[in-house]
């Protein structure tokens, strides 16, 4: 007589099941809440701030025709557009990686790679959200190169 | 072979194996063996309620309950037993409530309660509204709620094992006045896992039959596919008897041609029965209670406008239920389910056009004989112990000849309880009973037997010829050549059940083996309900033969028992059927005469 | 050797189909800001750097590619403020599919409008 | 109120119930099952079986005919055959549906139906998955009374208002089609899944109960409330047409303010 394995993943009765759908330990603390509620309230502020930014950039004036390094410049010397780039870097980043996270635990099917995937995730999302800040606040509109000024710039009139 | 060890097997996770092994799971160790997952069980397709008489909403009390159960079931009630459920209901409508059961409210806040057929105050004044019902789901209520609180208990359960003997061992012993006899004692239970074609050996204590009803011997059944009689077959073969088999119930509303069933509640809101002339002919059968009198009733009342050609649809087969002049958002608040059911499965809209009804096969008042504390009984008065039945399986007999509506989910909430006190207690006094050599040899016989042979019959065409003829001939009318005819029918059944095939030779979920397995219990049913009711020359509650259209208290006021007994042969028994020999037991009696059942 | 051919596609409905294109547009939006952060950067490095750079982006085919990619940005933000709308408004899950007409409504206009005006100003150079 | 009632008039008109043509329509279709036997075969395979059918049946009655007339290896769970058990979930033309409740004729009869068994849970034979994950995430939730006070006499009091509040969550039937219907379960069943957070809401919601808070701090795991991502594949699936979706989101924003 051939005796075949138990279909049901555990002992019958022990209440246990195979482990693959144990789930994993449970988190401590609120982060997926707080990530959750996250998502939504950087996601009405970004619709804000991304469809400025593409209104000014892409459509008013001569549209993308215009942007070149003085229109960057320009922009970057009002305070205004400074903090609203730096509030969209940093929202969009945040925002955009908390995404991929949850894309990458969804669908990683080791805990190794889902792991790996995470660090690449995380080292690229920092090394872009300081990137892009120090660029926005060193910024110098007028970079002058062995004493010279560079064409293009936007400078105060001398 | 596999072998475990339990004080307490119970059989089956309805509501009545669920309600037990709360009780028993607190008190010993208890495994719960169950064919389907628990929550699959029957119990959940209930609808319309379950009664007692807390007077929530108007002046109601226990006596009228007990009383009303004793007349619906014709007399044939055992008193003490409707007593006992009656008082007990109250508790058992609280414990649900305890345990969680989101029943229906009223404005204060009580649990609702809403009127059924044959429940009535002050003995049959006037309609009572005495069932407490969630909307018409209660059955679902019920069900979840029990398994919830197994859940909560840590009940054990073994889903997807079939229960396929009942070990039983027999000891010489004597009785008071000196006469020996053999007393039978349980061992445990064989069961097949259904996943991996293994065979597992329970042994208990105690063991608790609560495997349900035998509906699939009809057609036309508002029964799951799954209500084989299994639990009832298994004792039956191992010589415990069967009591009132021939009791049958027909549900008055059960969808035409399908057999799903529409609740009573629908009626106890108000809804009407039809004839094709429109009129509402429950009035000249049942004049005080009219579309609220007792199922076996109103069901021979429909049978009967059709067979005078007051039938209703293309065919004049079924009569109409009424529920248009209701208020659609009353409707909907209480019986959402069965209007769905009426557009999901007949495509009819019942808030606008009347709904196709006819008798549907419903429940089994007949099962195997308990007394009040649940003990199962091998003769009149000899319990074997260790051993109980509760719920549809059992008949201890709180239904009579005719099952209240609303009656059975309280039996099942009352009896199972009582059945898991009483397995457990015994369990923690008695030993185990040693197991018969090889116990599972009878079962392997039948499954090795079935998957070996290479015959050519279908189980599927012999199950559907038996249910035809049961619809046929042992419905709700009966005469003595439609009976025997039933008889031959089954005889050549049996026959050709020698040479059925079972295509699917695997061990894995072997379904196809499983459904000729059934087929045997089924067809064991139905010669014992047949053989019964050739045998009852009268006309009682469920029970009516046009050849004896009356109720004969003289002759027949005592329960039927059924032995397998293969001493006996076609010639040597009055009804010439061959392995069964009836006997009778007499009807308990505590305080209500017979008297004519009018409504 | 495959064991278990896979079965068929399940066929979701409206909410299934939007979180599907929600889920990849949110990440077509997430790869091109990482690239869009790092040539934006090169205003740092030098004007040259970055008007070259720049000047890529006012190619045809970019103009198209751009135009996609404002496409992905306005579905994912209209979208993703119906999904706020199920989570937060009491009547949000009854009235989902409605919402999603109305965001691809809002998509198609505002991006028609987005794309004559810009592949107009794209295309049609100076 | 025991007063006699009296008749109400009907509002049939019985000439047009009580017609009917007679005929029961007949039609063919071919039912694509999906097969899959390990003790035959690792391969999971496609077997048609054309049927003749009539009237009102129902995709279950189309399986039985193949059970019962041409191949009795097709295996398949099944109880009540009306809708109420939540033994036969499968996916019918690719998507979560009862068997039982499905009528052919809603379906697209000129090509073949297919059947398969439901995503997300190991499929042991056929139609018929493993349920144990399912059933384990349904006893985590605490899915039970709890109530810590006095046990009255008589039953608890309870408002309509407040039994109404979670009606539509004492619906469940454990059939599994929402869960296995979620993309999200779909990736590596570790998600809680719908049916486990309907069952929690049905107790969460209930006035009579005192640990929502423990269930609201089950549901709070990294795979509790949060992984819903709204598809509806959950509220399209269920049989019993419970807004799972909606009771997701009331026990999201349970979970919020009581942290916030
Ligand atoms: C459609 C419908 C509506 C009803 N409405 C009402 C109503 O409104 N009010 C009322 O009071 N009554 C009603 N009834 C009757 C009542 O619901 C049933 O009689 C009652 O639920 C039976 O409960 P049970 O626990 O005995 O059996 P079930 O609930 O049928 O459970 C049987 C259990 O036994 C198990 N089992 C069976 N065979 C085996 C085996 N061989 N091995 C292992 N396990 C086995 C099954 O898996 C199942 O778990 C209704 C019945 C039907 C069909
Ligand atoms: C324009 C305004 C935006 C709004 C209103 C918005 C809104 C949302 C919301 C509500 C979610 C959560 C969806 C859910 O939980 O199911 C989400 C997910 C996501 N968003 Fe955004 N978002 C916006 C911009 C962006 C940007 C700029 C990026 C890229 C950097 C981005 C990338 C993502 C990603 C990758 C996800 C995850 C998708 C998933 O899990 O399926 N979003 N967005
Ligand atoms: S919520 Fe609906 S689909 Fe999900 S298990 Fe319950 S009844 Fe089935
Ligand atoms: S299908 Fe899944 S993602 Fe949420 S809405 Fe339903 S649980
Ligand atoms: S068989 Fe019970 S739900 Fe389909």
């Amino acid at each position: 007589m051939t005796t075949i394995e138990t279909p049901r993943s555990g002992k019958i009765g022990s209440g246990k099941i195979a482990p693959k759908y144990n789930r994993t330990g449970s988190s401590r603390g609120n982060f997926e809440m707080i990530a959750w509620l996250f998502m939504r309230l950087s996601g009405i502020v970004l619709v804000v701030l991304i469809f400025g930014h593409l209104f000014v950039n892409l459509l008013v004036g001569e549209g993308i025709h215009a942007i070149d390094f003085g229109f960057v410049a320009g922009k970057w010397a009002d305070p205004f557009w400074q903090f609203w780039d730096l509030a969209m870097l940093w929202l969009a980043m945040l925002h955009g990686t908390n995404g991929v996270r949850t894309i990458i635990n969804d669908y990683a099917e080791k805990d190794s790679t889902r792991f790996w995937l995470k660090m690449v995730l995380y080292a690229a999302t920092l090394v872009i959200i300081i990137l892009g800040t120090l660029v926005i606040f060193t910024f110098n509109p007028c970079p002058v190169v062995d004493g010279v000024q560079l064409p293009g710039g936007f400078c105060p009139a001398p | 072979m596999q072998v475990h060890k339990y004080d307490v097997v119970i059989v089956g996770a309805g509501g009545a194996g669920m309600r037990a092994a709360i009780e028993s799971g607190q008190r010993a160790r208890t495994a719960v063996l169950t064919k389907l997952y628990p929550t699959r069980s029957h119990t959940g397709a209930a609808q319309g309620g379950m009664c007692a008489a807390l007077a929530n909403v108007e002046e109601d009390n226990w006596e009228w309950h007990t009383f009303d159960t004793i007349k619906g079931g014709d007399y044939l009630v055992d008193q003490d037993a409707a007593e006992v459920m009656a008082k007990e209901a109250i508790d058992a409508v609280l414990d649900l409530e305890k345990m969680g059961l989101p029943f229906n409210r009223t404005p204060e806040g009580r649990i609702d309660q809403r009127r059924f057929g044959g429940h009535t105050r002050d003995h049959g004044k006037a309609p009572v509204r005495r069932a407490c019902y969630a909307a018409d789901r209660t059955g679902h209520m019920i069900l979840q709620t029990l398994y919830q609180n197994c859940v909560k208990h840590n009940v054990e359960f073994y889903n997807e094992y079939y229960v396929l003997d009942l070990l039983i061992v027999e000891e010489d012993a004597v009785r008071e006045d000196g006469t020996p006899y053999k007393q039978k004692r349980v061992a445990g239970v064989v069961s097949y896992d259904l996943a991996s074609g293994e065979l597992h050996v329970f042994q208990a204590k105690s063991v608790v039959f609560a495997s349900g009803g035998a509906g699939k011997v009809f057609k036309t059944t508002s029964n799951a596919h799954t209500l084989t009689g299994d639990g009832m077959g298994i004792a039956f073969r191992r010589g415990i008897p069967l009591e009132d088999m021939e009791f049958f119930q027909f549900h008055p509303t059960g969808l035409a041609g399908l057999g799903i069933l529409l609740t009573e509640g629908a009626r106890g809101e108000g809804a009407i029965l039809r004839n094709s002339e429109g009129e509402r002919f429950m009035e000249r059968y049942a004049p005080t209670i009219k579309d609220l009198a007792p199922r076996d009733i109103v069901a021979r009342a429909m049978a009967n406008e059709v067979r005078e050609g007051r039938g209703c649809g293309p065919n004049k087969d079924y009569v109409l239920l009424d529920l248009t002049h209701l208020e659609p958002a009353h409707i909907e608040a209480k019986l959402p389910d069965i209007t769905e059911f009426a557009r999901t499965y007949l495509g009819v809209e019942p808030f606008t056009d009347p709904v196709p009804v006819f008798p549907t096969a419903h429940y089994a008042m007949g099962g195997i004989p308990t007394n009040i504390t649940t003990e199962v009984l091998q003769d009149n008065d000899t319990i074997v112990p260790g051993l109980y039945a509760a719920g549809e399986v059992a008949c201890v007999s709180v239904h009579g000849s005719n099952r209240l509506g609303t009656n059975s989910l309280l039996d099942i909430n009352v009896f199972g309880k009582r059945a898991g006190i009483a397995a457990a207690e015994y369990s923690k006094t008695a030993d185990f009973v040693e197991l018969p050599e090889d116990p599972e040899a009878m079962t392997r016989g039948i499954l090795d037997g079935l998957l070996s042979g290479n015959g050519t019959e279908r189980v599927a065409q012999i199950r559907k010829e038996l249910q035809d003829t049961m619809d046929a001939n042992m419905q709700v009318f009966r005469t003595k050549e439609s009976l025997e005819q039933v008889l031959r029918d089954i005889a050549s059944f049996e026959e050709r059940y020698k040479h059925v095939t079972v295509q699917d030779k695997g061990k894995r979920f072997n379904l196809d083996l499983l459904e000729a397995v059934e087929l045997g219990f089924l067809l064991d049913m139905a010669k014992v309900m047949t053989v019964g009711a050739l045998h009852r020359e009268e006309s009682r509650g469920g029970h009516y033969r046009e050849d004896f259209p009356d109720r004969d208290d003289e002759k027949f006021m005592k329960h039927s028992m059924a032995y397998l007994d293969n001493s006996v042969t076609a010639a040597s028994s009055a009804e010439s059927v061959a392995g069964i020999r009836l006997e009778t037991k007499p009807v308990i009696f505590t305080r209500y005469e017979p008297m004519e059942r009018k409504y | 050797m495959p064991t278990k051919p896979a079965g068929t596609l399940y066929r979701g409905r409206e909410g299934m189909w939007s979180w599907v294109g929600h889920r990849i547009t949110g990440v077509v939006i997430f790869f091109f800001l990482l690239v869009h952060v790092l040539d934006t950067s090169l205003v740092r490095v030098s004007p040259e750097a970055y008007t070259a750079v720049i000047g890529a982006y006012k190619n045809p085919l970019m103009a198209l590619g751009e135009t996609g990619l404002v496409a992905a940005i306005i579905f994912h933000a209209f979208n993703g403020l119906r999904v706020i709308a199920i989570d937060f408004w009491k009547k949000g899950a009854k009235y989902q599919r409605q919402m999603l007409w109305v965001v691809l409504a809002l998509w198609l206009v505002t991006f028609a409008g987005f794309a004559i005006r810009h592949l107009s100003l794209a295309l049609g150079g100076h | 109120m025991t007063t006699e009632m009296a008749e109400p008039a009907s509002k049939i008109e019985l000439p047009a119930s009580v017609a009917g043509d007679g005929e029961i329509p007949t039609f063919h279709i071919t039912l694509r099952v999906r097969r899959y036997d390990p003790e035959i075969s690792e391969e999971a395979r496609w077997d048609d079986y054309k049927l003749t059918m009539y009237g009102t049946d129902r995709v279950l009655d189309a399986l039985h005919k193949v059970k019962w007339e041409i191949d009795g290896s097709v295996s398949f769970r099944r109880s009540c055959a009306h809708g109420v058990c939540g033994s036969d979930a499968m996916r019918i033309n690719g998507r979560n549906r009862l068997a039982c409740k499905t009528l052919l004729k809603d379906l697209d009869t000129s090509k073949p139906i297919t059947v398969e068994p439901i995503k997300g849970l190991p499929v042991e034979k056929d139609l018929i998955v493993d349920m144990e994950p399912f059933f384990q995430s349904f006893r985590e939730v605490m899915p039970f009374l709890i109530n810590k006070g006095h046990e009255p006499t008589k039953e608890r009091l309870q408002s309509v208002e407040d039994r109404e509040r979670f009606d539509d969550t004492t619906k469940c039937i454990l059939c599994a089609a929402c869960t296995s219907s979620c993309p999200v379960f779909w990736t590596d069943g570790q998600y809680f899944g719908p049916a486990a957070i309907v069952n929690a809401h049905r107790f969460i919601f209930d006035s009579r109960d005192d640990a929502g808070d423990m269930r609201l701090e089950i549901l709070n795991d990294k795979e509790g409330v949060w992984r819903c991502r709204t598809t509806f594949n959950c509220s399209e699936a269920c049989p019993r047409g419970i807004q799972v979706t909606k009771a997701i989101a009331e026990v999201k924003q349970a979970i919020l303010a009581r942290k916030i």
